[in-house]
């Protein structure tokens, strides 16, 4: 399989231990792909604030730059995909609208027609890589370890809709729980973490955010699939606690932080360090939950 | 063709249907248009044609000039052809020397502009076709006296007993163990709150007693063959291992049968035995014996306590499917609804939490033959609040467009039934719109507002166990936008009760195709007019009654049922039909004996003369499709009204404004 | 040779099977669905009764386009009248394509009695399609060849 | 909307070319099909905070005032989630309309100078690198407001020291054709 890969901004900037994570942790996969060249910022959520064209032209020029590089394109980030998807739906749906972002884009030489694939992350490591794959490259089992998976928001009606329930998804708990971790259900996954409401309106977002670490209880970690997200959770832990009357203090990782883990890959390589708030427990705790397990296992070994 | 022509004397008659067409269509320069076309000896317009006085001017124009076509340009032929071809009739023209020419529903109501062009060219062309129409006979059959009613709820039963009273025999297939439908796991109905059981058991009982209904329960009708007045219905009748003649319903076999499984009757809430009836009042009051879940079927005769225990002997395992064949004149399709499954909207909960439940499940809840005797409980406990959530999967692009009509009404109900059942509960209805139409409708709704409920207007977004409060602890939080205050409100309750929509059965396709039949856009099946003929069909000799047509309540259903039987009977009591005229015939000396017709046909109606050589069309049998027609390499068929110079002549008309003058040669 | 003038109008026959398609036309009107008016129908019992000839004539009657509507696959009221059309249509495109009709000017389409809006939705694309591609003067067009 | 409750006072005109509500031509004007169910606000995590929820901003919009709708700065809150677009029973394309309202409020200045600044800031640095530079975000965005920036201090700090700002611009090759994709799109939209 051929693809071209689109980091996004957050991933090489703010979100930094997502990009370095997602290298390692695919390169121990084995997948192959190179990065769209000369990819530009898709909008993130603020270009719909500005323009409306613009908001569709800019993740439009990467798909464009994908179409010519005849490869499926994948991101691990949910907002530029849903970006993305939502350029390709408007630009197909509405001729001038096409006319128009084409006009934009013939500014930087290509154009778009509207064809080619884009994947994201988790439908990429799921269903070409396989679960079975991942299995196998487990070596530190998440023994123990109770994950809570953020699933966000924007990627309800445009992202899982391409490959799983859009409503209740499980692709990541299937993932999650192949890596050996305890999947810790929450009602709020899939609810929307206020993205740049924690720039703008500060305490709009820290309230969401807040509701958010709230409902993810006692799980040992949140995991995300976006780097949006991980920035935000990560970052206003102590403006969500003020709000909330209570003290924040979970380690949100990237999920493929979390696969590394698992893969045993090096912490500096997975970026580890970076997180706002310290992941070192999570290490701890999964080892006494291996010890528990291979104690439950000699307990149950016949004599 | 110009003598030809030149020879007919046409009357086009262009109606206003008051400003339905003559708002859009210019009807004054369409009838000069028409006045000029060669054939045409008089053009008229009025106001409404399908009127006593239109009609009227029709007949005396035949009568006074003698004509010998007529086109009426107004609505759909579907709708009015019979009415002008019986004026035709009557003054003297044989009725297939009428066309109808169609410039209402596909012209005036569907053009903004360029309509009054396309109406004469559709007039010119209707005038050109009926320069060609031909005079034809209808012939009369005698029609089969019985009529098959499809499905044992209260449509099925209402229509079968009015038809049986009325001396007529009625064969009864449902496809469960028992007669009943939805209605019978129904406790109360709105808005008078008799009970379901007490008001449908007598009619139960009633069908299983007249001398003119065959029941015929755990049955199915699987083929449909013949024409209005003259169905064949060939039914398969499953195996019940028990012998229905010696039986008496004593009870003893599911009393001893070991082997239990959900019952389906209770919506799953509570179990059954492997040979059971799905309720006390079952009728027939002879239980089945379900072979997914008999031991003795399932492990070659291991168990056997029924066989045992059955002092008459009406346990036999060696039943097998039989097929029967009737013979019907009408038939009523009551194949009724299925209830819409809402745990694809996962918002709500449904299936997550057990204390989210479905309408249905809360009517056997309610109800004093269900799993819990009457009492409504959830999670061992009764609630002490509870939510309504109304339009679950109706009023929804999503899952239905449609309004399920009943909803509204059977949610006051419940509030009602809750706070009588449970002192001092709270009842929340989640409504869009409260729609408390019919009769006593309304007074109800006031009733129930009186009562103590509450009424937050908006579709919740979702239903949670996540508490952000103390109050919210160990309870189900509906979250919804109160739309009258323009706030989210967060309701704390201990039961939620969906309202989901009434949807098209699984199998309507099936049934649909069995029977011939359309379904609308939403998938129910389709009725030939949606106000003045609501419960014929397409198909003549179909009736569709209660909600395998639309959702509605027990009174429209009841209505509805009533309707069919009155069609039914108004066929049957008859006792003949006429067949339509329009068929195909073999010209015998064009036709080459190539047999290509044979197998076209799918009423077997072409045989073959070997002697001579020649095809032979039986017209009882042929339905005029036409498929023969336009096969035959000879030509030699002829689709009588509908042959190639008529369509070939219309066809060259409708596109008379296409040609220069000057390329006609 | 036929120059299109600038507010040229196509021509388009519809032929409709009286029990699915006419019906669902029928709709559309009830409906009050508002569509192109450049669709002239022809009521035939089925599908299955239209002979080539009729699409021909109508062609060489100065039509720009033919449209053929009848019941879904499965759903004819003869049981399979629709099917023999399909065959039928098949070859006729291909006897169309060599005189220079293409696949937007000759469409074969399914609308239930249920589908009004289909039905208009048809339409619209078709007498949009064909005004695209200019008249067809077939008749013309030949003599001149 | 009764005249007390109205946050504009003067008649409003729409003057804005139809592009800045762009998302009005590509579904149509389908908020008319809006039947005020109210399943959007249930669904939207900011309604709380919106002085007119999605729901009400329909009706806004179908009752011709986008004025009112405009100036309630209820559309800054819309995080353009979806939720409430998926989810529509009617099928109304609520985030595009709010998206539409969002760019309305801006361009007229209906909102707080720093959010306009924000967007400002983001979008400049996009138009001016191809893709989003925090450091020269962070500097356009605080400069002008020191004490904001004194509020963000813990943030900032956090970001240098995991070594998360990048200092260094980004390079996009074609950057100069993106700077004149955002000049295009200004011209095309009729903006300053």
């Amino acid at each position: 399989m051929k693809y071209v890969y689109y980091p996004g901004c957050s991933a090489s900037g703010t979100s930094k231990e997502a990009e370095e994570s997602l290298q390692a942790a695919m390169k121990a996969l084995g997948v192959e792909w190179t990065e769209l060249e000369d990819w530009n910022c898709c909008g993130a959520a603020v270009a719909i604030g500005t323009s409306y064209l613009l908001s569709i032209a800019l993740p439009a020029r990467n798909l464009a730059l994908a179409e010519r590089a005849e490869s499926d394109l994948v991101t691990g980030c949910s907002r530029c995909f849903m970006n993305l998807i939502r350029a390709a739906h408007y630009t197909r749906k509405n001729a001038r609208v096409r006319e128009e972002v084409n006009e934009l884009l013939a500014e930087t030489g290509v154009q778009y027609s509207g064809k080619g694939r884009l994947r994201h992350l988790l439908d990429v490591i799921i269903n070409d890589v396989g679960l079975d794959v991942v299995a196998e490259r487990v070596t530190r089992p998440l023994d123990g370890l109770r994950v809570a998976p953020y699933y966000g928001c924007c990627q309800g009606m445009w992202t899982y809709a391409q490959f799983d329930s859009v409503e209740d998804p499980h692709c990541f708990d299937q993932l999650l729980a192949t890596l050996g971790a305890e999947v810790v259900d929450y009602p709020l996954k899939t609810a929307c973490c206020g993205g740049t409401l924690s720039m703008s309106r500060r305490s709009v977002g820290a309230n969401l955010i807040g509701d958010l670490l709230a409902a993810a209880g006692d799980a040992d970690c949140i995991v995300t699939a976006c780097p949006l997200c991980l920035f935000n959770l990560n970052s206003f832990q102590g403006e969500a606690g003020r709000i909330k009357g209570t003290h924040f203090n979970i380690p949100v990782l990237f999920l493929t932080q979390v696969m590394g883990m698992a893969f045993g890959l090096p912490k500096k390589a997975l970026g580890l360090q970076r997180n706002a708030v310290p992941v070192d427990g999570l290490y701890e705790k999964i080892a006494a939950g291996a010890a528990v397990s291979s104690a439950a296992a000699g307990a149950s070994r016949p004599r | 063709m110009a003598e030809d022509k030149s020879e007919a004397k046409i009357g086009v008659y262009i109606c206003h249907c008051g400003s339905n067409i003559a708002g859009t269509v210019d009807v004054e320069e369409v009838t000069g248009f028409a006045q000029e076309q060669g054939p045409v000896a008089v053009a008229r317009n009025y106001k409404f044609m399908c009127s006593e006085p239109g009609q009227a001017l029709i007949k005396k124009d035949i009568e006074d000039l003698g004509l010998d076509g007529v086109v009426v340009a107004a609505c759909s032929p579907r709708m009015h052809e019979p009415t002008f071809r019986r004026v035709c009739e009557a003054a003297g023209l044989n009725p297939y020397r009428l066309d109808m020419c169609n410039i209402r529903e596909q012209c005036s109501w569907v053009h903004k502009n360029g309509a009054t062009e396309k109406a004469k060219a559709l007039i010119s062309a209707a005038i050109s076709r009926a320069c060609y129409l031909e005079p034809l006979e209808r012939r009369e059959v005698p029609v089969a006296p019985a009529a098959l009613v499809v499905g044992g709820g209260i449509a099925g039963i209402q229509a079968a007993l009015k038809v049986a009273d009325a001396g007529r025999k009625v064969y009864l297939v449902e496809r469960e163990p028992s007669i009943g439908g939805h209605m019978i796991q129904l406790d109360k109905t709105f808005p008078t709150l008799d009970c379901s059981a007490c008001i449908l058991t007598p009619k139960m009982a009633a069908v299983k007693a007249h001398p003119n209904i065959e029941l015929m329960t755990y049955s199915e009708v699987v083929d449909v063959q013949g024409y209005v007045g003259n169905f064949k219905a060939t039914i398969r009748r499953k195996p019940r291992y028990v012998d229905e003649s010696l039986c008496t319903g004593c009870g003893i076999c599911w009393e001893k049968c070991p082997w239990k499984a959900e019952s389906e009757f209770d919506c799953g809430l509570g179990q059954r035995k492997a040979i059971y009836t799905p309720f006390p009042q079952a009728v027939p009051n002879v239980p089945v014996i379900d072979p997914e879940h008999c031991v003795y079927i399932l492990r070659d005769g291991k168990c056997g306590a029924c066989l045992k225990f059955c002092e008459r002997g009406a346990i036999d395992f060696s039943q097998t499917e039989k097929m029967v064949e009737v013979e019907v004149g009408a038939i009523i399709v009551a194949t009724g609804y299925d209830v819409f499954d809402p745990s694809a909207m996962t918002r709500y909960g449904y299936t997550r939490f057990p204390n989210v439940i479905t309408s249905l499940e809360f009517e056997r809840l309610c109800n004093a033959t269900g799993p819990t005797g009457g009492h409504i409980v959830v999670n061992g406990q009764e609630p002490k609040s509870v939510g309504i959530i109304h339009c679950v999967g109706s009023r929804d692009r999503k899952y239905h467009e449609y309004c399920s009509r009943v909803c509204c009404m059977y949610a006051l109900k419940f509030a009602h039934l809750i706070r009588e059942k449970i002192e001092g509960a709270n009842v929340y209805q989640f409504y869009i719109d409260m729609r408390c139409y019919g009769k006593g409708f309304e007074e109800f709704y006031q009733r129930a507002g009186s009562e103590g409920v509450t009424f937050i207007r908006g579709r919740p977004a979702q239903v949670t166990d996540l508490a952000i409060n103390e109050q919210e602890q160990g309870k189900l939080v509906v979250v919804s936008e109160n739309t009258l205050v323009g706030a989210v409100m967060r309701v704390p309750v201990d039961m939620v009760i969906l309202c989901p929509a009434m949807e098209p059965r699984a199998d309507a396709r099936d049934v649909a195709r069995l029977f011939n039949l359309s379904q609308s856009a939403d998938g129910f099946l389709l009725e030939r007019h949606a106000k003045l003929e609501p419960v014929a069909t397409a198909n003549d000799g179909v009736f569709v009654v209660g909600c395998v047509q639309g959702p509605k309540d027990i009174p429209d259903t009841v209505a509805q049922a009533l309707a069919g039987a009155a069609e039914a009977l108004a066929l049957i009591d008859k006792g003949k039909v006429e067949l339509e005229a329009a068929t195909a015939v073999v010209d015998e000396a064009a036709c080459s004996g190539c047999k290509i017709c044979l197998p076209l046909c799918p009423y077997t109606a072409i045989t073959f003369n070997e002697a001579e050589k020649q095809a032979l069309i039986n017209e009882a049998l042929c339905k005029g499709c036409g498929v023969c027609v336009a096969a035959c390499p000879a030509a030699a068929i002829v689709a009588r009204h509908f042959t190639d110079q008529q369509i070939l002549a219309e066809v060259e008309a409708l596109l008379v404004d296409a040609r220069p003058a000057t390329a006609e040669v | 040779m036929v120059v299109p003038s600038d507010n040229y109008e196509p021509r388009i026959v519809g032929f409709l099977c009286n029990w699915c398609a006419y019906q669902g036309a029928d709709l559309a009107g009830t409906s009050r669905m508002a569509y192109a008016p450049n669709v002239r129908i022809v009521r035939v019992m089925c599908t299955g009764r239209i002979d080539p000839t009729f699409v021909l004539k109508a062609f060489s009657s100065g039509a720009d386009g033919v449209i053929i509507a009848g019941c879904h696959p499965g759903d004819c009221h003869y049981s399979e009248g629709n099917y023999k059309t399909t065959r039928r249509i098949a070859f006729l495109r291909k006897l169309l394509a060599q005189m220079g009709i293409d696949g937007e000017r000759f469409r074969l389409e399914w609308v239930s009695a249920g589908e009004g809006a289909k039905w208009a939705q048809i339409a619209d694309e078709m007498s949009a399609a064909v005004k695209e591609k200019g008249p067809l003067a077939w008749r013309e067009n030949l003599k001149e060849a | 909307m009764g005249a007390q409750v109205s946050t504009v006072e003067k008649p409003w005109t729409l003057q804005t070319p139809e592009h800045v509500l762009a998302s009005r031509d590509l579904v149509g004007n389908d908020f008319s099909l809006c039947y005020q169910c109210g399943l959007c606000t249930g669904s939207c995590r900011t309604a709380y905070a919106m002085k007119y929820t999605p729901r009400q901003i329909m009706n806004l919009l179908q009752l011709g005032r986008e004025d009112e709708a405009v100036a309630s700065g209820s559309g800054l809150l819309c995080t353009a989630c979806y939720s409430c677009m998926f989810r529509c029973p009617r099928g109304v394309a609520v985030t595009d309309l709010m998206g539409a309202i969002q760019r309305l409020s801006l361009h007229q200045k209906h909102a707080d100078p720093h959010i306009q600044r924000f967007y400002r800031a983001f979008m400049r640095t996009v138009e001016r690198h191809g893709r989003f530079h925090e450091a020269e975000f962070l500097v356009r965005y605080y400069a002008v407001n020191p004490l904001r920036l004194r509020s963000e201090f813990r943030l900032g700090l956090m970001l240098l020291t995991k070594g998360k700002v990048v200092l260094k611009a980004p390079k996009v090759k074609s950057q100069k054709g993106i700077a004149a994709m955002f000049r295009k799109a200004a011209e095309i939209e009729g903006r300053p």
